[in-house]
Formats: structure tokens, C-alpha cells, sequence
């Protein structure tokens, strides 16, 4: 089993977009669940679809969450205090920008990487190399 | 006169009553210094809250606030659900069990619910955000209580504090929130989280107060 | 007229969520136009595409570009080099993180702000609060 | 013996044939490193290429080649696309007006060529990518052209130089691309690109040799 990915976002195409291009470097070897928008389809987030992408991604390597904007942390934690605590400890938030972050946790998290890596590997999604020093 | 489960639900009731009525209102301040949804998000919210209670008949305050608060978690949609959410899920725990609530009962329950938004959204005083609406009403309950006020002048100092409060937000520079996103450019704007802070204990207010005559 | 935003993402889904994110904060007065999957609608990018959404939001004050990952940068400059000259001058391919850049550059650009305010906003992105530390 | 237009279209269609057998091999190389698609890429790429080249009369190889890199650019869809775009368009105008390419003209051509992929993707030698194969391919010719080795000669030395260095790739760290998202972990992988480039310069090879009878 490898690290589990959620990815929370207020809109529901950009968490399915960052999943369909994160899954094609990670080949459907790592679980990517996404929790985007609000329950009656509009921009925002929902408590109760982070808690099904979490509980879909959950398995005993831990869960990296990605997040699109900061306000998503709320919903994340109040989510989280709804697992059970084993399951709550392993996950983790990631301080990541969404897009990058994620790709680079699909690629690490497919190595069969540990939690801790997973989640280093998305903060290496800062220094991915864009632009003119690409 | 204590604050009794039927003023609560009556509460709830207005409050869902003046956030409809003000929805575009919040909707226009969230627009300028955030992403036009406030008014939605908290209409959507008690809307929800209101269908939910319509119901309840058990008298436990607390029970009905938990209630509140998970519905507005599931509802909002925005950061206002997990803090107002939070808010209300922790006056519920702080009044378990209560089918009145006496000055002590109230002032544990709105400390609880302060301390809930702290916790939830890691902010203080002064960042621009419903805190500098209900801080500075907790505090004038406080202060109210001390001078042994009764309950409906309570809250109606809670309310005018939390007026002034939401009043100066406008010169406030948002550090938390989407606001912050703006940095200096959110001076000159009213928070929309202050407003409906400040909406939802005016409703209260409103609701216990002999002065003014119940419209439910 | 405001700085304009171009998206370009291997992913349409992602691109249009991306746009409609960043939209909510800048309220129809920044035209933020996507250039995301190819041509035939599978992941990839599409220099058309690309060329189509730099025409689009092309206005005197300039366009920032902001891309997924970074082999998006040479699609990005392949379309640009086919704009005529004064056009190319005034448009930056941003490194910032490409959600939480688009938000932050749709905020600044709907106050009116050059384009290197604009793609400094976007490199804020970076350091946009989220997690423990929000 | 140089080399005509009719090769040159000769070596497009082949490319397509080739591309398109080794579809799925290609796409298998650049699912262990990158996304899957680079056989679907240039498949899609050069299945364009041979439709656009198909009714091509007009006997100018700069023309041609540059047809065929703008619509690899517009067609390929993934990273390989500008480059290999980038690569024929150099090529065509290093060929502009040319109806036949001696040594020299096709010395120009790998030169541009490869001065376009540099240019594109700022690689260079050892990061695992297209230019492993073909910057030795393109020293080889060099090398070929300096021993006065004949047209056939120089293109099979290109090709067994590009299969090389393809092979060498497998043990490298790959610093540019998708890949590079893997780090150490890229190496024992054969790069997608640098296998591609190869078997374009077998294709182009096996046009012109005189041992190897033409299918089309
Ligand atoms: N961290 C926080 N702590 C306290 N209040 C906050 C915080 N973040 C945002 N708010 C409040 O939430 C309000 C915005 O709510 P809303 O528009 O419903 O959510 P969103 O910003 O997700 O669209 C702000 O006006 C502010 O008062
Ligand atoms: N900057 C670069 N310079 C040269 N070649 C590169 C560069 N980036 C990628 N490549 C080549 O492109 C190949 C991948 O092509 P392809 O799979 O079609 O594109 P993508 O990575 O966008 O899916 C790699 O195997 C590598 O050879
Ligand atoms: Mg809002
Ligand atoms: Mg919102
Ligand atoms: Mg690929
Ligand atoms: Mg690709």
C-alpha cells in the first residue's frame, strides 16, 4: 500500500483536474481522493466530502492532504476530529501549493515512500522549476 | 428573567430571518475584500439551521446549539462554517444538559464559543474578522454581568459592543482570511464576518428584549 | 483595463477550476482566460490554445502567465514568439505556484496594478498561509 | 549519393510507421518516469505529420521540414512536442530553397536541429533527456563527415551513436523534464525521448541505405 492523497479544494474541477494530472504520474498506484466544492455544487467546501475522500484514502501508510487557499485548513481539521484518533495521526496537511505539491506526492508516495517523505516531497513543489530558469 | 430554550430557538429563527434579509449585503462587503459569497454562505447556513430546529421539541439549549453548529459546519460552505460552526458547538457543550440559561450559564456559554473561533481560526483581535465584533461583545457581557445588568441589558450591551466592533474593522488591514490576500487594500471595508457576528447577536438581543415586541 | 491572467494546464478541468477560483476574487474586472489539454480534450497542452488565451486577455497593461508544471514553460514560449512583437513584450511567464499564484494575481491585477505588481502578487503564492501555521 | 525531397518524405512516413509501432513501448518507457504518453504523443504527432506531407509535390526540403515542425508543435501535446517542433523548424531553415542535401547541407541541418532543442528545452548532455541520443548522433556525423564517409555511412553512424547514447541514458539522473520529479529514482529507466530520437535517426538511416530495401 502507498500514501494516500486528498486533495480539498472550493472548486470542484480544479480538485478533479489536480487529481487526473497527478494520477498520470502515479500510474493508479497511489489512492487520490478529492473533496471539491460544496455539497450542492458551488464554490466552497464541504465537511462531508473531505471526510469521504479521507476515509477512501485512508490506509495504514497515512494520508497527505493538499489544500487550494488557507481557509480550506478549517474544514480539513474539523473533518479530522471526526476520524477515530488512529486514524486522525496519520494524517497530515500539507503546507504545499496544491498543484505542484500534488504531483510530486503522486510521484513520491508511488516509490512506496513514507508519510514524512510524501509530505517533503510536496514542499519541494515550491522550487519546481517554471519560467525562465526552467 | 433567565434566557430559556424557547428564546433560543426563537433566536435562531430571527437570526435566519435578518441573514436572509441581509444576504446581499454581506454578499456586496464580502465582495470588495473577498470572494462575494458571505451572504450565501450564511443564508445557505440558517437556512439549513432553521429546517433543522423547526422540530425540536426537548428543552435541552444544549443539545439544540450542538445541533446548530454541526449543521452550520456542514452548510456554510466557507470559512464562516467551521468557525460560526465551531462557535455554536462549543455553546452547546458549554450549556449542556440547560433548559435556561441564568447570567453565569450565559456568560461560560459565550466564552466557550469565543474561545471555539480562536481555536478554530487562529486569530485575534484586530485582524479584521467576526473576532472584532464578538471580542469586544464578550467582553461588554462580562463587564454587564460584574454590574449585575439584567439579561436583556446584557445583551443589549453585547450587541452595541459588538456594533462598534464590527464598525471598526473599517480601518482595519486583514491579516487572516481571504481579506489578508488584499493586505493594505482591505483598509477602507467593513469585514462581513464582523456584520453578521453582529446581526446574529442583535437578533438576540432583539429576541429577549421586553422593549422591543417579538414579530414570531 | 487591468493586467490580464492566462492559465495554461495540461489539464482542462484544472485550468477552468483555477479560473473560476481566482475569478470569485477579482469579480469579472480581470479577464483571466485557460489554455488547459490539447486539442482532441486529452492531457497535454495545446499551443492553439495557448495562443488563443494570450489573445484573449491581451490588453495594454500586459498579461501574466501562469503555468502547472514546468514543461508548460516551452509551449508557453513557442506561442509567444508567434505574437507580434509589442505584444510578447508585455507578458511575464510567472514561477509562482499556480493556484494559489492565479488568486493572489487576480486580487492585485483587479486593483489596477502594473504587471510586475501583479506578477510579484503571484509570487506570494508561495508563502500563502495553510496548514498549522494559518 | 545525397539526399533527395523523395527521401526526406520517404523518412517522414517511415518515422510515422516506426512511431506509431513502437507506440506503446514508448509509452510504456515513459510510464516508469514520467506520465505515459510520450508513444501517444508522437504518435498523434507524426500520424499528423505523414496526413499533412501526403499531397507535398513542391521539391523544397526547408519547406517541408518546417511543415512538419509546426505541426509537431501543434499536435504532439506533451514536452517532446516543442522540442522536436523546435528541432524540424531549425532544420528547415538551415534547408530553406534545398531540393538536395549533401554532407555539408546535412551537417547544417543536424546543427540546427540540435541547436533548437538546446535553445527549447535548456538541457544539456547527461540530463537524461532526447539530446543524450542526439548529441552524439550529430557528433558522429560530424566525425563522418571529417573521414569523408558517404551519405549512407554518416546517417548509419548517427543512428548507431543515438542508440548508444539512448542506452545510456538508463543509467542517469534525469535533472530536466518529468522525470526529473523522480530524481535518483529515474535511474535504471531508459528515457522515453532520447529512444524516440533514436528511432527517428534508425528511420532516416534505413531510408537512404542501399542495403535496406524501402517497404513504401
Ligand atoms: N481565521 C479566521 N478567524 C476568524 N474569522 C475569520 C477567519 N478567516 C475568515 N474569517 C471570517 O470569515 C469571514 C468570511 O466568511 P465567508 O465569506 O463565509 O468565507 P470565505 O472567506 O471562505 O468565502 C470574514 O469576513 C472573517 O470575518
Ligand atoms: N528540457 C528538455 N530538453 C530536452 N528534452 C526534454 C526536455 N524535457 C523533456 N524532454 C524529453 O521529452 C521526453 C518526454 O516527452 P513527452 O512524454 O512527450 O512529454 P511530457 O513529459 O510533457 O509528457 C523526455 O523523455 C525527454 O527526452
Ligand atoms: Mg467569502
Ligand atoms: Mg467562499
Ligand atoms: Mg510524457
Ligand atoms: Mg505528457
Amino acid at each position: 500500500m502507498s500514501v494516500g492523497i486528498v486533495i480539498v479544494s472550493h472548486s470542484a474541477r480544479l480538485a478533479e483536474g489536480v487529481a487526473e494530472l497527478a494520477e498520470q504520474m502515479s500510474m493508479g498506484e497511489v489512492t487520490i481522493a478529492v473533496a471539491g466544492g460544496t455539497d450542492d455544487g458551488s464554490i466552497g467546501t464541504s465537511i462531508d466530502k473531505v471526510i469521504a475522500a479521507l476515509q477512501k484514502a485512508s490506509n495504514p501508510e497515512g494520508t497527505l492532504v493538499l489544500l487550494d487557499l488557507g481557509s480550506a485548513v478549517m474544514v480539513t481539521e474539523m473533518a479530522l476530529e471526526q476520524l477515530d484518533p488512529i486514524e486522525r495521526e496519520r494524517v497530515i496537511i500539507s503546507t504545499a501549493p496544491l498543484v505542484e505539491g500534488a504531483v510530486l506526492a503522486a510521484v513520491e508516495a508511488s516509490a512506496g515512500s513514507t508519510l514524512a517523505e510524501v509530505a517533503e516531497a510536496a514542499n519541494n513543489g515550491h522550487e519546481m522549476p517554471k519560467g525562465q530558469q526552467a | 428573567m433567565p434566557v430559556t430554550h424557547e428564546d433560543i430557538l426563537h433566536w435562531l429563527q430571527r437570526s435566519a430571518q435578518v441573514l436572509h434579509e441581509n444576504s446581499a449585503f454581506l454578499t456586496e462587503l464580502d465582495s470588495a475584500i473577498g470572494d462575494a459569497d458571505h451572504g450565501i454562505n450564511m443564508d445557505r447556513g440558517f437556512t439549513a439551521v432553521s429546517t433543522k430546529i423547526a422540530g425540536v421539541s426537548d428543552a435541552d439549549i444544549g443539545a439544540l446549539l450542538k445541533t446548530v453548529g454541526s449543521t452550520l459546519v456542514s452548510t456554510v460552505g466557507g470559512a464562516s462554517g467551521p468557525l460560526y460552526g465551531t462557535a455554536f458547538l462549543r455553546a452547546g457543550m458549554a450549556t449542556s444538559g440547560k433548559q435556561v440559561l441564568e447570567t453565569p450559564e450565559l456568560i461560560a456559554m459565550f466564552d466557550a464559543a469565543l474561545e471555539g473561533i480562536k481555536a478554530r481560526g487562529k486569530a485575534q483581535a484586530g485582524e479584521k474578522t467576526m473576532l472584532d465584533a464578538f471580542i469586544p461583545a464578550v467582553d461588554a457581557a462580562q463587564q454587564a454581568a460584574k454590574d449585575q445588568l439584567p439579561v436583556p441589558q446584557l445583551l443589549q450591551s453585547m450587541a452595541a459592543a459588538a456594533e462598534v466592533g464590527m464598525n471598526a474593522t473599517i480601518e482595519m488591514i486583514a491579516t487572516k482570511g481571504r481579506a489578508s490576500y488584499l493586505g493594505e487594500r482591505s483598509v477602507g471595508h467593513q469585514d462581513p464576518g464582523a456584520t453578521s457576528c453582529w446581526l446574529i447577536l442583535q437578533a438576540l438581543s432583539d429576541t429577549v428584549s421586553p422593549e422591543i415586541p417579538h414579530e414570531e
